[in-house]
């Protein structure tokens, strides 16, 4: 009984605290134990790999994919620190923009790309960690980048129209990211009570704020991917999101798929 | 967005003084060493020391306090958190208990001690990277991974990104102040909809910025991958510093844990 | 009734980083006038344009518009008063088609959609822009991209126009029928207009009244003669004199020709200049190419 | 040998969206000339660099550097005969530091590092940037972006350097210095220059020719003196007479004061002015002011 009690409290502590600090998604320094935070890491590292021999093979067919790749990782990460308005929480939170990156640069590059966003906010915006880089390249690029593509290309297939497929992207490549983060966390910290009753508490505290912030995540996604198809469409094309016909590289032809 | 560029600003990491003369792979040996240092300690003693000589030095190579605090604010939320949480989920004796929402809550002894000492670890973790950034910049910090067998794909993305994203911090208070001025801001509606085209803003500049810099960098000879120049020796002189700071922190941390058992 | 559409005391202000970009600047605009800021890069003409505007908060001192603190407008209230339109007109032209842009102001006002069309209409009207309504902004050139740009804060009918560089990029027929245009507004709609620029040929035909700016402090200010008139100090702020009162200027500093005052416009250049010229020398013949 | 830096055979250009950018256009650059495209906005300056540099591939038409087709040039070898220089220096500054970036060059020739170094050291001390060495490039003023960006071409060491509006966006005295600089680079070092540009004021003094363009095809070419001789032309491409040039037509036309020829630059208007006005009235007393 006292246990049910307390596990109540823990998640409305959690519900209130947790999400208040701003960079929740973010798992701090410190917190992850060096055994959990080696296994992330042994992902990370394989995934990261993974997304530069991508990297290597699609930059030697055509050099042009180098700075594409390393614009859009920037872009990405400015758009990350935009903060959008959130009406439950009463403030801003911040889009993670992994999805929009998958959309336009795949999952394993935006795994990547991910990584050096992550080390930069760690370095110097005191979000996340070193030690916790692993288990956030796990939850925000990985989680996120192919939750997200995967359904972009699925309701795509699906026929669902470009806007749809980039907000249903949006929203679950942002809901993968708190799962994955929850799971990190849980692991982390259930100490000597269960892992389950501590997975649940703290997903449940997240749900909240999380399932408006993922519905917003996807609202901005898809105005982030019309305004590009309104405005330069050819851009899309280029990516190999569209079409196969790239015009930015006249002399070479298909482009930088 | 105003207070992003003045966290992300590496202005203090360019003055010169001892610390920012350092080869960056020491420093980030040290770094490293001393975070796992931290997340092995069994008790709080030691990443409290870390935490307090870390934001000294911080505080030494002139970090203005306004600027340390805001970016301990987060952290220092989630350190309290866990103080929180773990001082009530775990643990046998009760230390003292009081009755919130209907519900009896008890504190416990080891539970605070876990909750002390997690919470003891971000901060700890925290103040080491601030140091870190606060003296290198950060493409000492990309050269440095690089030499300690980071890909060089990897580095490569890593020093573009950097580069662009100060170019595309400009472009957003540019964008976002032009919305403020049409009212773009005015309501959540409309909020959401200045996100998006913001966004959408950013990563067409940013893809038009890809064309010009591919262009540019095939004028100077770019065939697909950017050199980074050859790596410096590593000085003698920074290995004995490397062996002096880590036999300092291997003697604290082994010294905290031995009294505070 | 307070003369001044803006007014400030004294502003000071720092970048979060310490650079002090604004040295206790005093900047004051009347109602109708047509004011430049004129300065070289980097001596603090957009700090101050954003601080008019209410973007930046200055560490010390304050902006009056129309008479009442900036504080103390709701951004509805401010920016119906108070237009501002940026340098890059890239960066602040968000809808796909002209007139969708255009909306934009108006529609975040929450005007009835009759009302917003015929403002857009109106808006685009007054900077000659009318018939490019339904095309795409990316097909736009520079020099409409720029007059789009005006238009889309002039749908919000403010009475203050401030221009970050407007004639920056153009080339000469495209600069001076910007500045025309500027010129239109000042004077048929009698809009206060303020613009930075760090062209200094055109000026002196359309400013009012100008303030040399320099490393974020006001050098000098007043009616353009008067700003021109200490040419050392427009050196020192790495400008120079337009180009035909240079030409007169050494005319006089070197070779003692007798020149009054000093002559910035074309059209002054050359009544000075006929006057100093005997009438015998000039030729009858080349009168007949006026005709 | 041929003497051409540059040459091409009527080169035509259309965008893969069908706009034709350039049409016929027959473009010569002897070596150790100073060259000048003047067009207006929209004309294709930028899209005939690019031609030239190798970057779009004419529909019709070749472009030759140094006597052999651009398409025979391995990439290396062409830019190491050729740099271009972007008009937006973010384009250009891809690197974290000044003597990163401007290293970029000669690391991708694979040349030896103390080689490297040295070429860096003269590159930035060439443009007057010797101090920025270690600077970050988004801590530098536009200006100073712009020098980095010519010193990391110069880096190359091309015998042929073409600059997209190397002076756009800078002030006065930052446009004044840029000219000098480019100046000295064609005098001193033999550097064949091309540059693209809409200001007219400062080209004559630089320039030894000056191709006029519009609309993607060449309007008129030759020595600045004949270009400008043809004011009407100028006049159609939206471009105008040099301002001190402006005067003197101005009064030679409407009051029928003889002036021969056409002063392009300020030192030739005080000339043709100083013989038409008679000594008596010049006043001895300035004279002094000459010390
Ligand atoms: N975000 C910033 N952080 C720090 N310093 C800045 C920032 N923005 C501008 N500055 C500095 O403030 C000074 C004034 O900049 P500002 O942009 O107002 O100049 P400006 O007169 O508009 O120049 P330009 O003609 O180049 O547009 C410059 O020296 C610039 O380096
Ligand atoms: N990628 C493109 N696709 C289609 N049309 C283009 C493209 N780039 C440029 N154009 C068009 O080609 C013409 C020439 O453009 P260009 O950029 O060469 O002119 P410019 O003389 O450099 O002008 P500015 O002085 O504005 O730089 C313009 O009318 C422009 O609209
Ligand atoms: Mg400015
Ligand atoms: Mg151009």
């Amino acid at each position: 009984m006292a246990k049910g009690r307390t596990d109540f409290l823990l998640l409305l502590t959690l519900a209130l605290a947790l999400p208040s600090t701003g960079q929740a998604m973010h798992i701090s320094e410190g917190i992850l134990p060096p055994k959990w935070a080696a296994l992330w890491y042994a992902i990370a590292i394989f995934f990261v790999a993974w997304g530069l021999r991508d990297l290597r093979v699609k930059s030697a067919r055509e050099p042009f994919f180098k700075p594409m790749v390393g614009l859009i990782g920037a872009a990405v990460f400015v758009i990350s620190c935009m903060p959008i308005p959130v009406p439950i929480a009463g403030t801003c939170s911040h889009p993670c923009g992994t999805g929009m990156a998958a959309i336009l640069i795949g999952p394993t590059l935006s795994v990547v790309v991910s990584s050096v966003a992550l080390l930069l906010q760690a370095l110097f915006l005191a979000h996340g960690g070193l030690t916790t880089l692993g288990g956030n390249i796990v939850s925000m690029g990985i989680a996120g980048a192919f939750t997200g593509w995967a359904v972009f290309r699925l309701s795509r297939r699906a026929g669902l129209s470009p806007w749809a497929a980039a907000f249903l992207c949006g929203m679950f490549s942002d809901w993968a990211t708190y799962a994955a983060t929850s799971f990190e966390l849980a692991s982390a910290l259930h100490g000597n009570s269960s892992f389950l009753h501590m997975f649940a508490a703290i997903g449940a505290s997240f749900l909240p704020t999380q399932l408006p912030l993922g519905i917003f995540e996807g609202v901005v996604t898809a105005g982030v991917y019309r305004f590009i198809a309104v405005r330069r469409p050819s851009l899309l094309e280029c990516l190999g999101v569209e079409a196969r016909r790239c015009p930015l590289v006249p002399q070479k032809t298909g482009g930088a798929k | 967005m105003s207070l992003l560029s003045e966290i992300f600003s590496d202005l203090f990491a360019r003055q010169d003084h001892i610390l920012t003369r350092m080869d960056p792979r020491t420093k980030l040996i040290i770094a490293l060493g001393a975070l796992c240092a931290v997340i092995f300690s069994r008790t709080a003693a030691f990443p409290l020391a870390v935490l307090v000589l870390c934001l000294a030095a911080t505080l030494a190579v002139g970090v203005p306090k306004r600027l340390l605090g805001l970016r301990l604010a987060a952290p220092l939320g989630i350190a309290l958190v866990l103080l929180v949480l773990q001082s009530v989920m775990a643990g046998t004796t009760p230390l003292w208990s009081f009755v919130a929402l209907g519900a009896k809550v008890t504190v416990t002894r080891e539970g605070l001690l876990v909750g002390l000492l997690l919470a003891s670890r971000v901060l700890a973790g925290v103040s080491v990277m601030l140091l870190l950034s606060a003296v290198t910049p950060a493409h000492r910090i990309f050269h440095a991974m690089r030499m300690l067998g980071a890909p060089q794909g990897w580095v490569e993305i890593a020093m573009l990104m950097y580069r662009y994203i100060f170019v595309l911090l400009d472009l957003t208070a540019e964008v976002v102040a032009a919305q403020k001025v049409r009212l773009g801001y005015a309501g959540m509606r409309r909020g959401l909809s200045s996100a998006g085209q913001l966004g959408g803003t950013v990563i067409l500049r940013a893809m038009d910025q890809a064309v010009s810099t591919n262009q540019a960098m095939r004028v100077r000879g770019y065939t697909g991958s950017i050199p980074l120049g050859p790596l410096p020796a590593f000085a003698a002189r920074e290995g004995w510093i490397l062996g002096a700071v880590g036999v300092a922190l291997a003697g604290l941390f082994f010294a905290t844990e031995a009294l505070c058992k | 009734m307070n003369p001044f559409a803006l007014e400030t005391e004294a502003i000071s202000f720092a970048y979060p980083d310490g650079f002090v970009a604004l040295r206790e600047i005093v900047f004051r605009v009347k109602r109708g006038e047509f004011v430049a800021m004129l300065a070289s890069n980097g001596s603090g003409k957009t700090t101050l344009i954003k601080v008019l505007a209410g973007l930046l908060v200055p560490q010390s001192g304050s902006v009056k518009v129309d008479g009442r603190a900036i504080g103390e407008y709701s951004q509805a209230g401010l920016y119906q008063r108070l237009g501002l339109v940026f340098q890059n007109p890239n960066d602040q032209l968000f809808g796909a088609t002209v007139a969708e842009d255009v909306a934009f102001g108006p529609r975040n006002l929450g005007l009835p959609e009759a009302e917003v069309q015929c403002r857009v209409a109106e808006a685009l009207s007054a900077v000659g822009a009318g018939e490019l309504q339904d095309r795409a902004i990316h097909h736009l050139s520079f020099g409409q991209q720029k007059r789009v740009a005006i238009a889309g804060v002039l749908a919000m009918k403010p009475a203050i126009l401030i221009l970050d560089e407007p004639t920056a990029g153009l080339d000469p027929a495209g600069e001076h029928s910007m500045l025309r245009l500027l010129s239109s507004l000042n004077r048929e709609q009698g809009i206060t207009i303020v613009l930075a620029t760090h062209s200094v040929d055109t000026l002196p035909l359309f400013a009012d009244r100008i303030y040399l700016l320099n490393r974020g402090r006001v050098l000098k200010e007043g009616p353009s003669e008067e700003v021109f008139r200490d040419h050392e100090l427009i050196e020192s702020a790495s400008l120079r004199l337009p180009y035909v009162s240079r030409l007169l200027h050494e005319l006089k500093r070197f070779h003692g020709v007798p020149i009054e005052g000093l002559p910035l416009t074309l059209g002054e250049a050359r009544e000075q200049l006929l006057k100093l010229i005997p009438d015998e020398v000039i030729l009858p013949v080349i009168e007949e190419g006026r005709l």
